[in-house]
């Protein structure tokens, strides 16, 4: 037992601060600072305790429906410090937007637990535990606006459309529950290699079911479409935490999901193969999807959304990669921990601006940036070129991994494809750069007011995004060097 | 002196001009510009002195640096640079360009001048490391590299069209090169298979290149070619040239067809012949024929300029088409003139942009409607705008003669249609460049009335120590074309 | 001797032209007595290293000095090297000589031009870029003093580029004369490719398969063509007019243009290989020598008149070097550099004198006027009508005779020459009757006015009116390979026909231009020959242009902006879906799951077992 | 009479699922598409208890009881994003809710 809550200490240390930080809002209702500071203390010990035992030997417990590993930990770190960061950095927009509820804070501490426990998650119970864990506070968060109907809207077409797909993960977990006998992970891999004469008809709908989950919380096309409307609507660091933390921890469990088969064993080779189509599919519609529709937004928030969906194209490559014999899937937690880094500093960013009314930063309140705020315009051009992979960020190795494991595995046509959607999306990242630097016209209207940390944040993304553009190389070893599947 | 510190020094350097241009007065930053960029010529021709004056080419071999550096380990990934023959005339070439480009004046050194200067030492790192990669990805990076600040270049001093025509050269661009970027990675792929270690080097790749079977290599060669194609640019992928060259702030435009075009050339001779002989001989006629084309296309254009800028971005591409002639013609001595050819065209499209951007400082306008006659009025300007009017044309003596003659003479070998056809573009060469200097200082000295013209004098004595340089270096090559030629 | 004779027109460029650029730059003028001695001694200096270096010619070969290597790439290298032998000598001779005189003639001419200086550099460059010509000793040597030539051509004719017209003619003395540079180009190509070098010694020995030596001959009589103003690339010459008179004296009528006949002669051995290539040269030349003889007659300008009949003499030439003669070709060359430098160098007097008037039927009695003038164009007329014993008469009795009795002469070719010789004295007669005799036909305040020119201008005029006269006696100055003579008819016949037919023309123009008030038919563009030019070149090259840039415009831009089109259009197409109805994004997400599980299940469960 | 079959209550329980997919598809009042999601998770219930059933496992039994907890909450989520939504609306109808668009 002592074993057990020594390798969840992070995890308690977690819950545990919720409840503290709990407590303190309800103490004092007033004011959130204590709030803040007890989730700020929580989630610094947290990802400390967490990244300090990373190296640890992964262990199975719960009889195996929960493995702590160098990934899971390594995930709550990051995931703990992505919370520092948009505390920090979304300060200044909460004042501005008088969201004063200290609920905020253990919310976000409740997500972040969620997602922790989902990439540990071998069950698939527990799965939709954390799932609903993650997903609950997340759809409060997006109407966190209280007044605004936008965000309230956001907030209400996330849980209709969150609350739809989790019963179809019930489902297709129930599916699968019912072809192989068990909810667990190894049980159904090993009821996999047993099945010599391939998938059954319920086990492959269950099992495309239990995807589509997670396919919709990555926002791959098809399963997009709440994206754009969700992230306009939700507050701006809420927004920014869904496009790090949910995201990050519902691609690496669909990555776990679509391995959940051993496909390499015998019989599966018709399976295989049906996934890889499927996965390619997914990964042309996304990226299609993404990056077509993304020049033609004009809503900052929007554009990030299609940029997301686009950025699933990319790792749904990486996913294919995967389905490869031989191949690791190293290149998707790259990009993932890449994107992360740009996306933290560049949804920061935009929470610095002072909202025009209800509509949110349009492109054009970005006219004329350099004048108002050169340093603020360095900021947002390095990690824009960071997200359209431009060298010298991280963002361009994110892509080279994704691209030549994909190429490796003999895919050329569709990296070429993706290659071409890269250019196309190139023109939606660039357009902001040129409306900040290029025009002589009058300035934006927006006004933009960040404060020390939040300013802090964005240089430091900014400084990652850049260091690791130049000097990838401990970062990719160590990334190299976990294990995401099995 | 040639060591690998020599190399990295030579990398460094502009990097370090660039870090200094923040600290500098705005009210300096055109002199700082100017003598920085002097002095990092006269420090890069020091530097690689050993290659560049040596007798023979066997001579500077020896002086050959090949230096390779872990960098992402993981993946085999190095940053690779070889000092050689070739390079050695890009490095020298880039850093002279850069010095033209910042002797201009104009909003660059107004508006927000240490951006603009710290971005062109940028973008003279980025050209350095381009030229003297030898790693693909190295390459690739350095290559893109150069986006940035041409971005910034046109995007914040161009012309009133410059958003479209920044977007329109960068997608292009961006697309050719990322599709080169996937060709590396088919390649690095192969590497992979054959030995299981992932390599980028062009070393490496190469011994797999050589071994694996044509057809396989045919869609890599077109990633290839394509960036390169898109860069020079050959017709038809010369789109978004007109549009970035006219739009672009004058730095930028010398920048653009003096030395960035080059990197198509240096790529198609280190990269595209190297790594795929057989495709490239298999679609030799081909390429000679768009070669020739786009000699004559663009020489037709040039002809219906109307403006001077557009007028000589299109003989750019004109004369870049018979360099690319020279390297199609698949023989050592087609790229040795091909390379020649590149650097007289390079000294010569700076020095033609540069006086050109003085005459526009003049007049206010490079139109060529109607007739200026300002020759008179600016005798020594128009000495040195009508000598490389004479380059242009490749007179015997200039520098581009020894080029242009050795291209045409090593693709006659090759073949004979393409080279008589592209002969034509001489003639052509000649109507456009001379309806050029006409239409600018020929004629009745028109009233210009124009009030913005700033400078009502001459040259002065910094802008005509920088002609005289770029005269030196034209007459030079054409005595002696021989130094620019060891590859 | 060789080098030094490049060299003092290279120096005096280099002065001239430093000086004046300095002086441009800091507002001063430049002396034009100062530049024009200085230029002057250039070529005085020029001309006794030419006539020193003769002795230097071995008795058989040539005398090489090489300067520097030029440009080595693989198997080739060019020397960068001068080569002289008897031919390259005369020519030397020529070029220094007659340019001497006409420098010195210029300081005169040009005294009152602001741009003196400009102008003597200029006429240096020339000289240098000629002597490059004759003297180079490879190909693409030879290739940099022919385009020279034509750089220094450009810049005299526009010489006065205020007026567009000049800078006109002088761009299309520059682009014709490239067009014939690309047959030299491709020319040296094909030499190169079968003999594997460039050297004269080399090429000259080369022996061409029999299509490639024809396209090799027409080539190089392209590039002839263009330089010496030949069918089909004539028509710059009479334009060139448009500079300075002493140029035209030089450049238009006594070197440059000679330089195709130069270039025969050198490379005859090649040249003689090819009975076509020959036969077309001769045909041309014919054609061109009566053709341009017809139309100087309709001429009313005097430097045109002038003009037309040197592209008619350079016609005899090439029949010359068309039948083989090419040793006659090359004494007539001396020839009509002596007699017609004369009349171009006396026609700038009158011009002069006249203060600028070029028009004939504005001139008229200037006999006595200008009487220096007048017996020294009395000798160029006496010339160039080949009486004996003027210089002319035997280098064009010469031509006329070997256009009968070689073995690729005709009489065709003989006849065809001879109407030209009795047109050439026609004209002649005319231009001269119209000046100088009559009754002045001009203002009479003008008439008043003239006067001699001084005495740097009669000098030349002086001597070369001697030459005019007693050149002829040195004979073929040198020997080159004859053709055999297959007819036999003798030499005086030829000589007294040719004679007649001279005395036969003179007597007509005068019968037609010595009544008091002489018919005035003038018609500049006889055979519409320019027009036609402009139209069909000009048009067509306008016309492939404005194609080029419909083509660029429509198609290559007319692509980027669909495929921008398009990517937009499509973009805009999804967005449709983005309804903002959360129920109508579950059907949508339905419908894709549906699609998607359908898909699936056909791949995934072969065997179809539940 | 045919036995009772196991499968027979997996096709009850699919079909419940699909009455409550068009439920949420349909109904435009938020309130009915929340049941709607109510009913989904109970049909699955029915779904897991079945499989329990024909596995003798009590995997699914137990399966149940959380998802019962979660609907629970979820629920609670569900009516207090509507009645935040009813204070600026004044409406629960899902028609009203189609600001964010494209």
């Amino acid at each position: 037992m002592n074993e057990v809550i020594q390798t969840l200490m992070p995890w308690l240390i977690l819950s545990a601060g919720i409840l503290v930080t709990l407590l303190v809002s309800v103490i004092r209702v007033e004011s959130k600072r204590p709030a803040q500071f007890s989730a700020l203390f929580t989630l610094v010990l947290t990802g400390a305790m967490a990244f300090q035992t990373v190296s640890m030997p992964g262990e199975a417990i719960f009889s195996g429906a929960v493995e702590v590993s160098s990934l899971t930990r390594i995930l709550l770190a990051l995931f703990s410090l992505v919370g520092i960061l948009f505390i920090l950095g979304g300060d200044r927009y909460l004042t501005k937007e008088r969201i004063h509820l200290s609920d905020y804070y253990h919310l976000l501490l409740i997500m972040i637990l969620g997602a922790g426990i989902m990439v540990a998650a071998k069950d698939l119970v527990v799965l939709f535990i954390a799932l609903e864990v993650m997903s609950l506070p997340i759809y409060t968060l997006a109407g966190f606006r209280r007044n605004d109907s936008r965000s309230n809207e956001a907030a209400i077409k996330y849980f209709v459309l969150g609350g739809a797909v989790g019963a179809v993960f019930l489902l297709g977990a129930a599916f699968l529950f019912g072809a192989t006998g068990s909810t667990q992970f190894p049980a159904i891999h090993a009821w996999s290699r047993q099945s010599i004469s391939g998938a059954n008809l319920l086990f492959a709908a269950g099992h495309f079911l239990v995807l589509m989950a997670f396919l919709f919380k990555v926002a791959a096309a098809p399963f997009h479409f709440w994206k754009p409307d969700v992230y306009e609507g939700a507050p701006t660091p809420v927004t920014g935490v869904m496009s790090t933390i949910v995201a990050v921890a519902s691609f690496v469990t669909l990555v776990r999901l679509v391995h959940l088969p051993a496909l390499d064993s015998t019989g599966w080779e018709s399976y295989a193969t049906a996934l890889k189509g499927t996965v390619r599919a997914l990964a042309v519609i996304s990226l299609l999807v993404g990056s077509l529709v993304i020049i033609t937004q004009k809503n900052l928030k929007r554009l990030f959304a299609y940029s997301s969906i686009s950025q699933s194209g990319y790792l749904m490559l990486g996913v294919l990669a995967s389905l490869h014999p031989g191949q690791g899937i190293s290149s998707v937690l790259i990009y993932l921990f890449g994107y992360v880094f740009a996306a933290v500093g560049l949804f920061v960013l935009l929470s610095q601006s002072e909202p025009r009314g209800d509509t949110g930063v349009e492109l054009v309140d970005l006219t004329g940036l350099v004048k108002k705020s050169p340093l603020r315009t360095a900021l947002w051009s390095v990690l824009l070129f960071s997200m359209a992979g431009m060298p010298f960020t991280f963002g361009f190795f994110t892509k080279y991994f994704v691209f030549l494991s994909s190429v490796g595995t003999g895919e050329t046509p569709l990296v070429v494809l993706a290659a071409l959607c890269a250019v196309v999306s190139a023109y939606a990242y660039l357009r902001p750069i040129g409306l900040m630097v290029m025009r002589d016209a009058d300035p934006g209207a927006a006004q933009w007011s960040g404060g020390f940390w939040s300013q802090m944040v964005v240089v430091a993304s900014v400084i990652l995004v850049v260091f690791l553009g130049l000097m990838p190389n401990a970062m990719i070893q160590y990334l190299k060097g976990i294990p995401l599947i099995h | 002196m040639e060591t690998s510190s020599s190399l990295s020094f030579l990398l460094t350097i502009p990097l370090l001009a660039m870090v200094i241009s923040w600290v500098i007065p705005k009210a300096l930053q055109r002199l700082y510009a100017v003598f920085g960029s002097a002095l990092i010529l006269a420090l890069t021709a020091y530097e690689t002195a050993g290659i560049l004056f040596s007798a023979s080419t066997d001579v500077a071999k020896a002086y050959f640096v090949d230096q390779r550096l872990e960098w992402v380990s993981e993946l085999g990934l190095s940053a690779g640079f070889r000092l050689d023959g070739v390079s050695a005339w890009f490095l020298v070439l880039s850093a002279l360009t850069t010095l033209v480009a910042f002797s201009t004046r104009g909003s660059w050194y107004r508006k927000q001048p240490r951006l603009f200067v710290s971005m062109g030492f940028f973008l003279l790192f980025a050209l350095n490391s381009a030229f003297l990669a030898t790693d693909l990805i190295t390459f690739y990076l350095s290559y893109e590299a150069v986006f940035i600040p041409m971005i910034f270049m046109v995007g914040v001093w161009g012309e009133n069209q410059k958003a479209a025509s920044v977007y329109r050269f960068f997608l292009m661009s961006f697309a050719g090169s990322i599709l080169m970027l996937v060709a590396m990675f088919q390649l690095m792929s192969m590497h992979h298979a054959a030995t299981g270690q992932w390599s980028s080097h062009l070393a490496d790749i190469m011994k797999v290149v050589t071994a694996a079977p044509v057809e396989s290599l045919f869609w890599p060669c077109i990633g290839f070619f394509l960036a390169f194609a898109i860069k020079v640019p050959m017709v038809p992928f010369h789109g978004w040239l007109k549009e970035v060259y006219v739009n672009a702030p004058m730095p930028g435009t010398i920048w653009m067809s003096a030395i960035l075009s080059k990197l198509g050339v240096v790529g198609i001779i280190r990269f595209v012949i190297p790594l795929f002989p057989a495709v490239i001989k298999e679609y030799q006629g081909p390429l000679l024929a768009i070669s020739a084309v786009s000699v004559i296309y663009a020489a037709l254009l040039a002809i219906r300029s109307s403006d001077g800028k557009t007028l000589l971005a299109y003989s750019s591409i004109s004369h870049l088409g018979f360099v690319m002639l020279g390297l199609f013609s698949l023989s050592a001595e087609g790229s040795n003139a091909g390379v020649l050819l590149s650097v007289g065209h390079a000294v010569t499209s700076a020095m033609l942009f540069f006086l050109l951007h003085q005459v526009e400082e003049r007049s206010g306008n490079v139109d060529l409607s109607s007739s200026k006659g300002l020759a008179s009025t600016y005798p020594v300007l128009f000495s040195g705008l009508f000598i490389s009017v004479l380059a242009s044309v490749s007179l015997p003596g200039t520098l581009n003669f020894g080029g242009e003659f050795l291209v045409l003479l090593s693709a006659y070998r090759a073949s004979a249609l393409c080279t008589i056809v592209a002969s034509l573009g001489v003639i052509l060469g000649a109507v456009y460049m001379l309806r050029f200097f006409q239409r600018l200082g020929l004629g009745v000295p028109q009233n210009s009335g124009n009030a913005d013209v700033v400078f009502k004098k001459d040259l002065s004595i910094a802008d005509l120590l920088v002609v005289i340089l770029l005269v030196v270096i034209v007459i030079y090559g054409g005595i002696n074309p021989g130094i620019f030629m060891k590859g | 001797m060789i080098t030094s004779m490049i060299l003092f027109p290279l120096a005096g460029f280099l002065i001239n032209g430093l000086w004046t650029l300095w002086a441009a730059n800091s507002g001063r003028r430049v002396s034009s007595r100062v530049s024009g001695a200085i230029a002057t001694s250039a070529m005085l200096a020029a001309f006794v290293s030419a006539w020193l270096a003769r002795d230097q010619i071995p008795a058989s070969g040539a005398a090489e000095v090489e300067i520097f290597r030029w440009f080595t790439l693989g198997s080739l290298s060019v020397d960068f090297k001068l080569r002289l032998d008897a031919l390259s000598s005369l020519f030397t001779l020529v070029i220094t000589g007659v340019g001497a005189l006409i420098h010195l003639y210029s300081v005169s001419y040009m005294e009152e031009d602001e741009g003196a200086g400009k102008y003597f550099a200029y006429l240096n460059l020339f000289c240098f870029m000629m002597l490059n010509l004759v003297l180079g000793g490879t190909l693409p040597q030879v290739f940099l003093g022919w385009e020279g030539v034509g750089l220094a051509s450009y810049l005299l004719i526009g010489f006065w580029y205020r007026d567009e017209a000049n800078v006109g003619a002088g761009q299309k003395a520059f682009v014709m004369n490239r067009i014939g540079d690309l047959g030299f180009l491709i020319a040296m190509f094909i030499g190169y490719k079968y003999s594997g070098s460039l050297d004269l010694a080399t090429i000259e020995k080369v022996i061409l398969p029999a299509g490639v030596g024809t396209s090799f001959v027409l080539l190089v009589f392209l590039a002839c063509t263009g330089k010496s103003a030949q069918i089909p690339l004539f028509t710059w010459l009479p334009d060139a007019m448009a500079g300075p008179t002493p140029v035209s004296a030089l450049i238009h009528a006594a070197t440059m243009v000679t330089s195709g006949v130069y270039l025969l002669a050198r490379l005859s051995p090649v040249i003689s290989q090819s009975v076509t290539g020959m036969m077309v040269i001769a045909a041309v030349g014919a054609a061109t020598a009566l053709i341009t003889a017809i139309i100087a007659c309709f001429q009313s300008d005097i430097k045109k008149v002038l003009a037309y009949s040197t592209v008619s003499q350079l016609g005899f030439m090439f029949v010359a070097c068309g039948v083989g003669a090419f040793g006659a070709g090359v004494f007539h060359v001396m020839t009509h550099a002596f007699f017609k430098a004369l009349l171009f160098l006396g026609a700038g007097s009158v011009i002069h004198g006249l203060h600028g008037e070029q028009d004939i039927f504005k001139m008229g009695g200037l006999k006595n006027k200008l009487p220096i003038t007048f017996w020294t164009f009395t000798a160029g007329w006496a010339a160039i009508l080949g009486l004996p014993p003027f210089s002319g008469f035997f280098s064009k009795d010469e031509i006329l005779h070997q256009a009968l009795v070689s073995g690729s002469g005709s009489v065709i070719l003989f006849s065809v020459l001879l109407v030209a010789a009795t047109l050439t004295a026609f004209y002649m007669t005319r231009l001269y009757w119209l000046v100088f005799f009559g009754s002045p036909r001009m203002e009479k305040s003008k008439f008043e006015h003239a006067h001699e020119s001084p005495m740097p201008m009669a000098l030349p005029l002086v001597v070369l009116g001697a030459l005019s006269l007693a050149g002829g006696f040195a004979g073929e100055p040198i020997h080159l390979p004859h053709p055999e003579a297959v007819k036999s008819t003798p030499a005086w016949i030829i000589m007294v026909v040719s004679v007649l037919v001279a005395v036969v023309g003179a007597m007509i123009a005068y019968r037609r231009y010595s009544t008091g008030s002489p018919r005035t038919e003038v018609a500049n563009d006889v055979f519409r020959i320019d027009s036609i030019y402009s139209s069909v070149f000009g048009g067509g090259l306008r016309a492939t242009a404005t194609a080029t840039q419909w083509l660029e415009e429509r198609v290559v831009q007319g692509i980027i902006r669909v495929v921008a089109a398009i990517t937009d259009l499509s973009g805009n197409m999804i967005r449709v879906l983005q309804v903002g109805s959360a129920q109508a994004y579950l059907l949508m997400m339905i419908i894709g799951l549906v699609v998607m599980v359908l898909y699936f299940l056909k791949g995934a469960t072969p065997h179809g077992n539940f | 009479m045919t036995a009772f079959e196991p499968w027979m209550l997996l096709v009850v329980s699919v079909v419940v699922f699909c009455i409550g997919l068009l439920g949420l598809i349909l109904r435009k009042n938020l309130i009915v598409m929340l049941m709607s999601i109510e009913l989904m998770l109970n049909a699955v219930n029915l779904c897991f208890v079945t499989f329990s059933k024909m596995h003798q496992l009590l995997d699914g039994h137990l399966t149940v009881l959380f998802v019962m907890t979660v609907a629970a909450a979820e629920s609670a989520v569900g009516l207090g994003l509507v009645i935040a939504m009813f204070r600026n609306l004044r409406s629960v109808d899902s028609d009203q809710i189609q600001l964010l668009r494209d």
